[in-house]
């Protein structure tokens, strides 16, 4: 049929110098590091920032891209870090992890991006970390959030490549518990994403909640998986359980669609307390407008009206006139992002990635989210996010955090060396 | 009865309320060359269709070479030795003729299950293969993909394959309808041959009664699932009833 | 005890009947054209979009939406009908799944680039944006409206099929195509409104999702249409009542299971496919059908 | 009217049929004989357009119809019953009759009154849908919907096959009562007795091509001829 | 003089490769290994699809099983890549065998459906045993052990020394196919895919030599997944997703369904195409679309396909 004419020896053969030239390969060859880093700084500054820009999500890697570009355009017309031009291309995430390895990889060794920023998902976070560690090159990860990122990757498996300037799953997870313990509720229940996102942060809800306030109850939880339409079967759930409280981190459309339809069913008529850790997300807040429900505890990892700072209401207003919206909580840490950069670029005078890590770590960084500090450990960089109720303001189409609590990132984070006693949160007996 | 090669008895089917087969009794001996006729919707199709274990009948025994083979699954009765040829050329299109023989020859030769040897390179499937190709008058087209055959010669390609089997009983369904002279002769010639050897016992279902008469020692006649004629040719030719189906009932 | 059944029945239902308004189509498509149609889903995010837009932009009355939108999704469904299917009705099913595929890709990012990445809150639709009170629970009066919808849609269906002669033609030219081209059915063009007719139903669909979901993604086509695969398959290919009757199952085994056997989720329904599959590959519901 | 002209159609890559040439006159019904496999059936959906013409010329009341959709053949007045009968087994007896004439829209004696007068039993089985039917019920169906559809020719497949000789006997007068209304006929059948009741001249195909033609009459009388192309 | 110029195609493709691997960069390195991970799931594949005509949408559950049989077995059991790869196989291969069982009752689109409804349990298994699998995180940073073949310990730690590893295996596999088409059980597969009927009147049980068909490209897809692990160092339950599966079918429909060369031509046309088209534009799913288009309506027959029929319309005429 289909190459008559090869023999069975000739093929035979081939295979045989395939192998032995395989074998010679791996005995002899040395890769060429073409990769290898610059000892100056020398030429342009390159960025490789990926972010999920198709499928349902795509809406977030257009607000990424929106917080870095605006970024990149500030830095260089203030004459780039030092002295060199700032670059930037960003390529799709699609939210695979496949495909978020071959973006690096394409990244660091085809177009030689001397850092790289942006990952969606945790799955991606994971998968990436040790790829980015062989690399050699620094990773700030801006918005996937699951603590096995700085506490196993970097923290435990010393991947010193990657750093995170958002917050992670304590901030969802912990710090939500510190809201719930200040609240009449005693019985709490779950709607939640049917992944690890959504099984760690309820873990550390229920365990911090628990140490906190004995004697409350966790009376259901209810699964979606990822790509729900329908909450109504989710809903029923919960509304059997009669809980006082709802906690949940379904996050971005999905939220959107739950919160319509509890508010049909009439939920939150009768769960007064509803915890909603990514619920200050701009996509969320807008595409829920007035149907948002007042009095909801809503937070992000970052929300526009916080801090009270000057320099967070002019980068507010900046941004709106550059991309005529409100700044996604994903913008605010790209565009972070691109300054913790050049100031760490800045401080070592090199861009080699050894030399950019010890600049990093420690490092404090101004932002519109108020003042970063990159822990040592475990490169998580602490930072407060409010809590608050939302709440109608005329001045703006969506509700809005009304009143604001904050629990500081050094009370709900993890501290590290995450083990032993110190491994929870402090608690104030 | 130790001649009998194939027993049937009273073997029913019906579609719906349309009876193909009604308790048909008959045995083929080995050796015998018989064909089946009869009109249009006799049910000598059906009647082939659940001999070779297409169609399961409603009720009935099927015995070959002494073993009842009524629910036998096809490739088992083929490998006992009872096999087919079909009405419209059924053939592997796409591959070569002798891709097309082999495939029957690996199957009895029993190698049909290895991966890693190459066919080609099979010096007994090529014999076999080259005298199957050799006898139905195709080998020299050994390499030709069979789609790419006249009708004819797809027809005679389609009793190779039947051939390649070694069936002890065949059963030919049309096997020279849409053959020219020359193709008509070699087929005609082989059946005669094989069946002379007693290697084969063929059973033939022809509409073409040339080939019928000078062919057949026996003839049975189908009509509405009954056999309604059954005997020698000349027999069977003076049989008013067959004559009576054929031509149409006198309807004035 | 009595109050959470009714809500979970009611929760299946309607969304049984939400998974039947986009099935029915496809259903349809595949009965008489014998194509498995993976851009359906893109008619249905299309029918969605473009709802959403009449509602939004041009100020245009939601039930105008509901009907402008699939409208113009008919045109989308003709030009891919007339120009691509029609090229590949001869080839095997591989190259029709593939030729749908890029489709779904073509359209999804078109969808991207015209409406923007994010996703979109829908307005509420006045009049059905209530809720009323059952068994001492909200029920929305949209999803009630929905469980209206869908029988009637079904209804109407059936009524076209078996009553009109433009269905009783479909029907023909689905069981024996040649014999009605010899009677003098134009097979193609009636291909072609079969085709058209099937993307308007899952663009109805989509445009009535858009208070019921209450977003609009791109790659929401995606969401639904792996669902009304499996209600086509356990329906029976083909067979409008096994669609709907299986929409109505899976919506049913999906809010019972979400509730009382949570651990199994989307395993339920694809067990559910698969028995189906092997046990009675005619369709669950084939002997109800004939 | 119909002037059939060495046609060849082929089956993939088997030739099937071989310069056929044919004439069916108005007003006439003509037999095409034959053993299984001759190439009958292929003639009748060769003029149909159903197994297309590779060469050759089909003229029918003047126009040349090879090339010509089925559908296209169709309104321009030929139908066709085929030999496995195909009546839509989803509709009802009534919706098989009604949808020839409703999509042919070509208006003449038949109508579905007319048919039900020529074959009472579908009257009794009006509402019943097509795959409940027996194959004798079938066939009137079937050429009930032919005539439905209004034609001045019509294409018969083996309208004698299967059928117990009482009904051949019934089916006769009904061809007689068919022709009275003017329709010309081509029939292609097995059963010579019953084409010499029914037809005035006949073709005789053997391996797809015409081997003789002659009146009914003169291949009745042909014993050779019968004996050679049609006998046992 | 044809059959020589196949020999000196893949003679020189060989050689080619052994370059890449000595003389280019890492991310050369790295699609060229995509690629042959990819022509190895889809070679295997294509015995099933291509060779017997059964289109499943399930074997994306078999590479993902391979996958995780060599990250768990190099997490729990050994690190030895070789066995970890030995472990992927044979774990796809009996899941294979398992769901091929019931799968082989159906053909065309039931089939199709059936192998859906099977590779989507397996896909949520994968998903909620979490304790196993790691959830939806999957497993990662999977490090490469070295081969050691008992005198010899050959480290593979480095991509540009993995790269000779895949290459052996994608030799090895081409090897594998190549026997396999041309060998009596090929042939058998050819039969049933131009004529189950007469195949079983050949004396053969279609359904066994389609299972067998089903075995074998699940073992493929299997190594296909191992080989992809220890590349990424990563696995998670999204690679058993039927979306996955449609890659192999992609790619065989764009080489060319019944050639042997069609799935490695595919999957180096749907790896670097969508790589190129990524570096103009964002909308890279629109152009990947147009693309796809026009080779169904352009290239009926996969470019393969297309091309040989070309060069011999080019090759009669002059």
């Amino acid at each position: 049929m289909d190459k008559p004419g090869i023999k069975r020896r000739d093929f035979v053969k081939m295979g045989l110098l395939t192998a032995a030239a395989s074998a010679l390969g791996t005995g002899v060859m040395k890769p060429v590091g073409l990769w290898a880093a610059t000892p100056k700084i020398k030429g342009p500054i390159k960025v490789g920032y990926q972010a999920v820009l198709s499928g349902t999500l795509a809406g977030y890697g257009e607000f990424h891209k929106m917080g870095a570009l605006m970024a990149l355009e500030e830095i260089n017309a203030a004459g780039g870090i030092a002295g060199n031009k700032l670059e930037m291309e960003v390529r799709d995430s699609t939210l695979a992890a496949p495909a978020a390895l071959q973006n690096v990889r394409y990244f660091v060794d085809s177009w030689e991006a001397d850092l790289l920023a942006g990952v969606d998902s945790s799955g991606q976070a994971l998968a990436v970390a040790p790829v980015v560690g062989q690399l050699d090159r620094i990773l700030m990860v801006t918005h996937a959030a699951t603590e096995k990122l700085t506490e196993d990757e970097v923290f435990k498996k010393g991947i010193k490549q990657v750093f995170r300037i958002c917050t992670p799953t304590y901030q969802d997870g912990n710090a939500a518990a510190f809201v719930a313990k200040d609240l009449p509720a005693t019985t709490w229940a779950t709607i939640n994403p049917k992944y690890e996102y959504g099984f760690t942060t309820w873990n550390m809800f229920q365990d911090t909640l628990g140490k906190l306030k004995p004697g409350v109850k966790f009376v259901a939880d209810s699964w979606a998986p990822f790509g729900t339409t329908d909450f109504r079967p989710h809903i029923n759930t919960i509304m059997d359980a009669k809980p006082e409280g709802l906690y949940s981190v379904v996050w971005a459309g999905e939220l959107i669609t739950m919160m319509k339809q509890a508010q049909q069913a009439g939920m939150f008529d009768k769960i007064k307390y509803v915890l909603l850790p990514v619920g200050a997300a701009m996509d969320v807040l807008e595409g829920l407008g007035p149907e948002m429900p007042d009095n909801i505890w809503i937070s992000g990892r970052y929300f526009f009206l916080y801090p009270d700072s000057p320099q967070n209401k002019e980068w507010v207003a900046n941004f709106r006139k550059r991309w005529n919206h409100y700044p996604a909580y994903v913008s605010e840490t790209a565009y972070s992002t691109m300054f913790a950069f050049k100031k760490a670029i800045e401080a070592c005078g090199s861009k080699e990635t050894a030399q950019l890590i010890t600049a990093l770590e420690g490092m404090e960084l101004d932002s519109p989210a108020g003042k970063r500090v990159f822990r040592k450990e475990d490169h998580q960089a602490m930072y407060d996010v409010p809590w608050g109720l939302t709440a109608t303001d005329p001045k703006y189409p969506f509700k809005i955090m009304g009143k604001q609590v904050v629990i500081p990132a050094k009370e709900c984070f993890n501290r590290p060396p995450f083990e032993g006693d110190a491994s929870k949160p402090p608690f104030k007996s | 009865m130790n001649n009998s090669l194939l027993q049937v008895r009273d073997l029913s089917k019906a579609f719906g309320n349309v009876v193909t087969a009604k308790n048909l009794n008959f045995s083929l001996a080995r050796g015998v060359l018989t064909s089946i006729i009869g009109p249009n919707g006799a049910g000598k199709s059906t009647l082939i269709n659940i001999l070779t274990g297409f169609i399961p009948p409603d009720s009935g025994e099927i015995i070959f070479q002494g073993k009842d083979i009524t629910r036998e699954p096809i490739d088992r009765r083929v490998r006992l030795g009872l096999c087919r040829s079909f009405q419209v050329a059924n053939v592997f299109g796409h591959l070569s003729l002798f891709e097309n023989i082999a495939i029957p020859v690996l199957a009895v030769e029993r190698k049909a299950k290895s991966f890693l040897r190459s066919v080609a390179k099979d010096g007994e499937v090529r014999k076999e293969v080259d005298k199957i190709l050799d006898r139905v008058g195709l080998l020299s087209q050994s390499h030709v993909p069979a789609s790419a055959l006249s009708h004819g010669d797809r027809r005679l390609l389609e009793v190779g394959i039947a051939l390649a089997a070694r069936p002890r009983l065949l059963f030919l369904d049309e096997p020279t309808a849409g053959m020219n002279p020359v193709e008509r002769t070699r087929i005609l010639q082989n059946i005669r041959d094989l069946s002379a050897h007693g290697e084969v016992t063929f059973v033939i279902v022809e509409h073409d009664m040339d080939v019928v008469f000078s062919l057949s020692e026996r003839v049975i006649v189908l009509y509405r699932g009954h056999v309604i004629g059954d005997g020698t040719p000349e027999q069977v030719k003076g049989n008013p009833q067959v004559r009576e189906v054929y031509l149409g009932e006198e309807v004035t | 005890m009595m109050e959470s059944l009714v809500h979970v029945c009611l929760a299946g239902i309607s969304a049984g009947m939400f998974i039947w308004l986009v099935a029915s189509g496809l259903t349809l498509i595949f009965g008489v054209l014998r194509v498995l149609n993976f851009a359906h889903g893109s008619f249905y995010m299309l029918g969605a979009y473009l709802c959403y837009t009449c509602l939004k932009f041009l100020g245009i009355d939601f039930w105008l939406g509901v009907i402008v939108g699939p409208l113009a999704v008919c045109v989308v469904g003709y030009v891919m009908e007339r120009y691509l299917l029609r090229q590949v009705y001869d080839l095997e099913l591989p190259y029709q799944l593939l030729l749908t595929f890029a489709v779904v890709l073509i359209a999804d990012e078109l969808v991207k680039i015209i409406w923007g990445a994010g996703s979109i809150g829908s307005p509420t639709v006045p009049g059905l944006a209530g809720s009323v009170q059952i068994v001492g629970r909200n029920f929305p009066v949209y999803n009630i409206f929905i469980m209206v919808i869908g029988p009637l849609v079904a209804l109407a269906l059936w009524a076209l099929l078996e009553k009109s002669w433009w269905g009783r033609i479909i029907r023909a030219a689905a069981s024996d195509r040649e014999m009605a081209a010899a009677i003098g059915v134009r097979v193609p063009s009636l291909y072609t409104g079969v085709f058209v007719f099937g993307a308007w139903l899952s663009a109805l669909g989509g445009a009535l999702a858009v208070p019921y979901v209450g977003l609009l993604t791109t790659g929401m086509g995606e969401a639904v249409i792996i669902n009304a695969f499996v209600v086509v398959v356990i329906g029976g290919l083909g067979s409008l009542k096994g669609a709907f009757l299986g929409a109505l199952f899976i919506g049913l085994l999906n809010s019972f299971g979400t509730r009382f056997i949570p651990a199994l989720d989307m395993f339920l329904t694809f067990i559910l496919m698969g028995v189906v599959l092997l046990w009675r590959p005619q369709g669950f519901f084939a002997g109800v059908d004939r | 009217m119909l002037e059939v002209e060495k046609i060849n159609t082929y089956y993939d890559t088997s030739h099937v049929l071989q310069n056929v040439s044919l004439k069916v006159a108005a007003g006439q019904s003509v037999a095409l004989l034959g053993r299984n496999g001759a190439g009958k059936t292929t003639t009748l959906r060769s003029i149909m357009g159903l197994t297309p013409a590779k060469t050759g010329s089909i003229n029918f009341e003047g126009k040349q119809i090879r090339g010509m959709q089925p559908y296209e053949i169709a309104k321009s007045g030929v139908s066709y019953m085929p030999d496995d009968l195909r009546v839509f087994v989803d509709l009802t007896c009534e919706e098989n009759l009604e949808i020839a004439r409703r999509v042919c829209k070509r208006s003449g004696h038949w109508t579905r009154e007319k048919v039900e007068e020529l074959f009472p039993v579908l009257a009794d089985r009006r509402k019943q849908k097509g795959l409940s039917f027996s194959g004798g019920e079938k066939k009137m169906l079937s050429l009930g919907r032919a005539l439905m559809m209004n034609p001045s020719l019509v294409l018969l497949d083996e309208p004698s096959e299967g059928l117990a000789p009482l009904v051949v006997r019934k089916l006769i007068e009904t061809i007689g009562e068919i022709r009275r209304r003017g329709l010309t006929l081509l029939l292609a059948d097995q059963n010579l007795k019953f084409c010499r009741q029914v037809c005035e001249y006949g073709y005789i195909l053997e391996k797809g091509t015409v081997v003789h033609e002659g009146s009914m009459e003169a291949i009745w009388a042909n014993d050779e001829v019968v004996k050679r192309y049609l006998a046992v | 003089m044809k059959s020589n110029w196949k020999y000196i195609i893949v003679a020189l493709m060989l050689l080619v490769l052994i370059g890449i691997g000595y003389f280019s960069s890492r991310f050369v390195l790295y699609l060229a290994m995509k690629i042959m991970i990819l022509s190895i799931f889809a070679m295997g594949y294509n015995i099933l699809f291509g060779r017997t005509g059964l289109l499943s949408f399930g074997h994306a559950a078999f590479y993902a099983t391979g996958a995780y049989g060599v990250a768990l077995c190099s997490m729990h059991v050994h690190t030895h890549p070789l066995v970890g790869i030995m472990v992927g196989i044979a774990a796809a291969a009996f899941l294979a065998l398992i769901i091929g069982f019931f799968c082989v009752r159906h053909t065309e689109i039931y089939f199709a459906m059936l192998t859906l409804a099977f590779g989507m349990m397996v896909f949520s298994l994968m998903w909620n045993l979490r304790d196993i699998t790691g959830g939806d995180d999957g497993l990662s940073g999977i490090m490469r052990g070295s081969v050691s073949l008992g005198f010899l310990k050959i480290s593979i730690t480095k991509d540009s020394q993995f790269y000779f590893l895949v290459l052996f295996f994608f030799a090895l596999s081409m090897l594998l196919v190549h026997r396999i088409y041309q060998s009596p059980f090929g042939l058998v597969l050819a039969g049933i895919r131009e004529n189950h009927v007469r195949t079983e009147f050949a004396g053969l049980g279609v359904k066994r030599y389609r299972l067998a068909a089903f075995v074998v490209s699940g073992a493929f897809a299997g190594l296909a997944g191992a080989l992809g692990l220890l590349l990424e160092s990563n696995v998670t339950p999204f690679a058993a997703h039927w979306s996955h599966s449609a890659n192999p079918v992609l790619v065989s429909l764009m080489g060319g369904l019944q050639t042997f060369s069609g799935p490695i031509v595919g999957s180096i046309v749907f790896v670097l195409l969508r790589e190129f088209i990524e570096r103009f534009t964002h909308n890279w799913m629109l152009w990947f679309g147009v693309i796809l288009l026009a080779i169904i309506l352009g290239f009926r027959g996969g470019i393969v396909g297309s091309t040989t029929q070309l060069v011999k319309r080019l090759s009669k005429v002059s």
